[in-house]
């Protein structure tokens, strides 16, 4: 299958779909509103329901299979924050607080896409790694801890401390339900995720393209906000999402992950993150502007990953895959 | 009925600034407080993660004060990044001692 | 099966139970109350799982089986307004703008009423065209537009011209929504909808009977406003579904569906619109009693239809399709 | 503290009409508002349409000048055929320079 | 704009009380009211059953009298066991002849 | 298999380890926080489910096989309370207000409890009648009514009639969609339940995870305020459910029911309510002290008997039954 075929395909999906149908219920003012409760509630379900189904699966894998993958994925998120808060700095002038703020973003991951490409994945049955959703809470926080330090480093005055960010993150909500659901998936085991299965496993894909309706109106939203940026931030958004996922899928592939795995560490790679940075980013660092770092993330690096960047992440992942 | 002249401060917020805002008016002498969920827009209209949902609005009534503390304490935390914005107001409470 | 089994049938199942139980919470006043957010999501549930299905079964329908129940829904959607509103005017003696606003619910059709037909067609394993949810589109804008289209011309002022109601109804919620899911469900097609089903089809029926705890307890509500109408509305609320219906039916058959389809269709003319005519109405004749038009769509049309309306339209299709 | 002094409109109204106030408000001279969701009963008490909810609470801090002319708006363009309920009151309203 | 001086009684209670609330103010002469729904803590903070939810924030425009008549009901069914907050103020209503 | 290893299987259901991962939310100061209109939705989601099921069981249920539990769990209903308000007021030394309020959350019964039983059971593969449910319904009214009986006789003053009380346990929430979905669950039969089955029976388990990651984080702040209250009522919040569950699984196997029966019926009565009694209590005896009955009720013998109590009752249960 070749790359236009996958993009078709991927285009042609419910979610993909449903996003832009958000898109569209924001350009043609439809007073459509899903309700906040409805938006939390879906959150923390896909949240749970990933690091469940990887708990699960991390209780039948050896640290042997794991260590490697680890790695990489640390690797990765030490390597792009820098990288992007030199590109920012340098090529696109902007300040220390605003460059750390949206290298953080680029640093850390978006669990939406991530999941978007196991359903790509599996939709192709294409095999994978069951633990990918350990290394989603493996990535998440050190590219935005390195963001801040990357700020701090820069700026004078006191501030919360390090081991205070961090413990932010780690209680913040997603990174909270997420690594919750890891450990509840791993203590009780596949036995265990089998009594939820009907609730957590089948109707995945069916909330998911739900959330995407509603992603797809709050990134119309910001993509609005962001059009005024200017063409630099555009590009950044376009272009990083694509040098960080083929580093992903290189670093996956050398860490002996499967096409799969090194596709999916690839979107992870690629992806910024959405929930976690920004709320964050808010607290530490007030003076960021949020135009540039959700709407580079969620205006353009999202919509991107969603429509092309995973069939494109994918078919590095097989290109390379082929080679060995 | 008598009733106890109190200060009435309310509140927008983003819903991000919760609990720091509780923590700074019970710290400021506020015995009690009212959240509802709002939304809203003003001359910025930047919110950040629609995860965090919508704005907040919280009242407490205080005493003048404290009333005052607590619009220094606002002043000095968040009025300079954060979409906050405070009004003040006279209000009759009934059993005012309870809250002042 | 006769028609008093039918009946029976229908008025155990689980909906139509729910329904009743929704009553009888306002009738013994139990504090019964469902959030606002589950009301909102279970309709935008309902109508985008009612449009992905007809539309993954549109993908693989020919324009040629099509047009004629197209054409045949068209013709309900022109007649039924000029007769409801003929008879409220002539022997309701209702204002030009009541008149009109009660004629723009009837002429327009219920997607909760037409799910309980499909529900109760699947439960007797009646088989049935799969673009029926299309039809529901079709249906849905043009009695609303020729009633108020007959408001206006009997009315002098400005007001928004027939463009901005056209736009207005079109990117209105329910309307968008279930259009929404039709496009979705005809491009990703039926390996798409596969994707999603346990998610949008399995639950579905589920779903309803919820939601249709909820409209018990809004209809109950509405049914008290509406009892101190006077009897020539109540009057008007039980025999226009009636004659709607058996003109669906009629029509149906005659434009070569099967049973099932001609019932169906039967029931959707038959159906009074309670979620986007109302919206509608209020914007554009804002003069007109909401207690006229909502008490008889969903105080007395939307109870009669789901207990007694459906299995007599089935009955009535039946008995024709067998004379063929 | 230093306040500014500003008027508060608070409007009660079907959720329906929330888009057209926000639109008449801005229009108007607002600068911002925030709405909370509301219910509600009251002399006419009918209300379309459950799937749009029940009402809607918006407030606005304004200049009396801008007050003036909201409520006149309203006047005209709803309280006739809306259940539309709206109040004026004073209120001292921190950094209102950017309100008003 | 002409308009009409009246109170503002806004009630902060536990949301089990909403249907007892509700039914004291229409006997006392409330001719409508608004209710919101609320979070938020005192110097109790015991709160009964989540399944009930929170708080509510009740608003009803009165006249003077009926004001009183609401504030003595509160008082003497209320205010000892149950979590309630009553504050008075003034404010213009627009039609407020439809109220009072 | 030993009670041991029942208990550590227990612990480690996804049910459990949710509950763990609500408090650990709160002790870790998460931001997490479930939308009240999602906890509204997951109760009445629950309760309805429950009842269906077993109204669907009631209908192929002879009453023959029903009178004797039934009997049983009256007795148990009206036992429960007056144990319950003796030893508070002659050992615990308190009010009689505050020990009425008590006992009636111990003479009740908690909704979620009796669900994790059954749970448990099923997981366990230990067969049961399917008209528990019932059983709970019944369970739920008496405790409440004796123990506000016991109230007003120790007092003088008016207060609301004895009538008034049933009417508005009946009429309240949780009992009117439990009875609602027993009636339901009868009158459609199993058919009808077959219907509803993908939304209200598969589902089920991971709802009820979802429900008590909530309840994890309601029992924690309960918990806390609790703690003040000193050891008494402390050491009976674990000691009053091992007596009732005892009882109640003495009476099930003297009744007649199975192994799996009786284990559920002593859960029930261990179980303390915190949805119906809490609401009826806190109108018809404002006085008493929330803090002790929430405390005791929700922060106690809540999380006891979902971590040890359901094992220790089905052990208890099953040494029983093995003797006979
Ligand atoms: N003039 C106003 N009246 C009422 N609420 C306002 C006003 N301006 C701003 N707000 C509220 O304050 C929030 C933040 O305002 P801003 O910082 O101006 O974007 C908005 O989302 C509104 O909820
Ligand atoms: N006296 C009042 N005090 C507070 N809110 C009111 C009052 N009267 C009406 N309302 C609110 O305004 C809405 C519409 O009122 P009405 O048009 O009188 O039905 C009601 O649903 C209430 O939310
Ligand atoms: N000083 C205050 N200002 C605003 N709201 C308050 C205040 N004190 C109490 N409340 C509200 O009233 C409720 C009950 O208060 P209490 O009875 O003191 O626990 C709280 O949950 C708050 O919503
Ligand atoms: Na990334
Ligand atoms: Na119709
Ligand atoms: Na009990």
């Amino acid at each position: 299958m070749d790359a236009l075929e996958l993009l078709r395909l991927n285009l042609l999906s419910p979610m993909v779909l449903a996003f832009v149908l958000g898109l569209v219920a924001v350009w043609v003012k439809s007073d459509l509103k899903l309700p906040d409760a409805l938006y939390t509630t879906l959150s923390i379900y896909l949240l749970f329901a990933i690091g469940l189904k990887g708990g699960a699966e991390l209780s039948v894998t050896s640290f042997e299979m794991l260590w490697r993958p680890i790695l990489a994925t640390l690797v990765l998120g030490v390597t792009i924050p820098f990288v992007a808060y030199g590109i920012l700095k340098r090529f696109g002038r902007f300040g220390v607080i605003d460059a750390a703020a949206i290298a953080a973003h680029y640093g850390s991951v978006s669990a939406v896409t991530f999941t978007a490409a196991l359903t790509f994945a599996q939709s192709q049955n294409i095999p994978l790694e069951g633990f990918l959703p350990a290394l989603v809470a493996v990535l998440e926080v050190p590219g935005i801890a390195i963001a801040l330090w990357l700020a701090r480093s820069a700026m004078t005055g006191e501030h919360s401390s390090f081991g205070s960010i961090a413990k932010e993150l780690l209680t913040g909500r997603s990174l909270f339900v997420l690594i919750g659901g890891l450990m509840i998936g791993w203590l009780s085991g596949k036995p265990g995720l089998e009594q939820v299965k009907p609730f957590f496993v089948d109707p995945f894909k069916g909330a998911l393209t739900l959330f995407l309706l509603e992603m797809g109106m709050v990134a119309a939203g910001r993509l609005r906000d962001f059009l005024k940026v200017g063409p630099f931030l555009i590009g950044f958004a376009l272009l990083m999402p694509v040098i960080n996922g083929t580093l992903g899928v290189l670093l996956g592939h050398y860490a002996g992950m499967t096409i799969g795995g090194a596709f999916v560490l690839g979107t992870m790679a690629a992806s910024a993150s959405y929930i976690a940075a920004p709320a964050a980013i808010r607290v530490a660092l007030p003076q960021a502007n949020p135009a540039y770092y959700l709407g580079a993330s969620l205006g353009v690096t999202f919509p991107f990953n969603l429509a092309i960047g995973i069939p494109l992440y994918y078919a590095i992942a097989n290109a390379l895959g082929g080679q060995r | 009925m008598n009733t106890t002249p109190a200060k009435r401060i309310t509140i927008i917020a983003e819903r991000l600034l919760e609990d720091r805002l509780v923590r700074d008016l019970i710290l400021s002498g506020a015995t009690g407080y009212t959240i509802t969920d709002a939304r809203g827009a003003g001359s910025r209209g930047v919110r950040v993660s629609e995860w965090e949902g919508g704005n907040i609005r919280l009242e407490t009534l205080v005493s003048p004060v404290v009333a005052d503390k607590i619009l220094e304490l606002l002043q000095k935390k968040y009025f300079e990044h954060f979409a906050v914005i405070a009004t003040l107001e006279d209000v009759e409470v009934v059993r005012g001692e309870k809250y002042l």
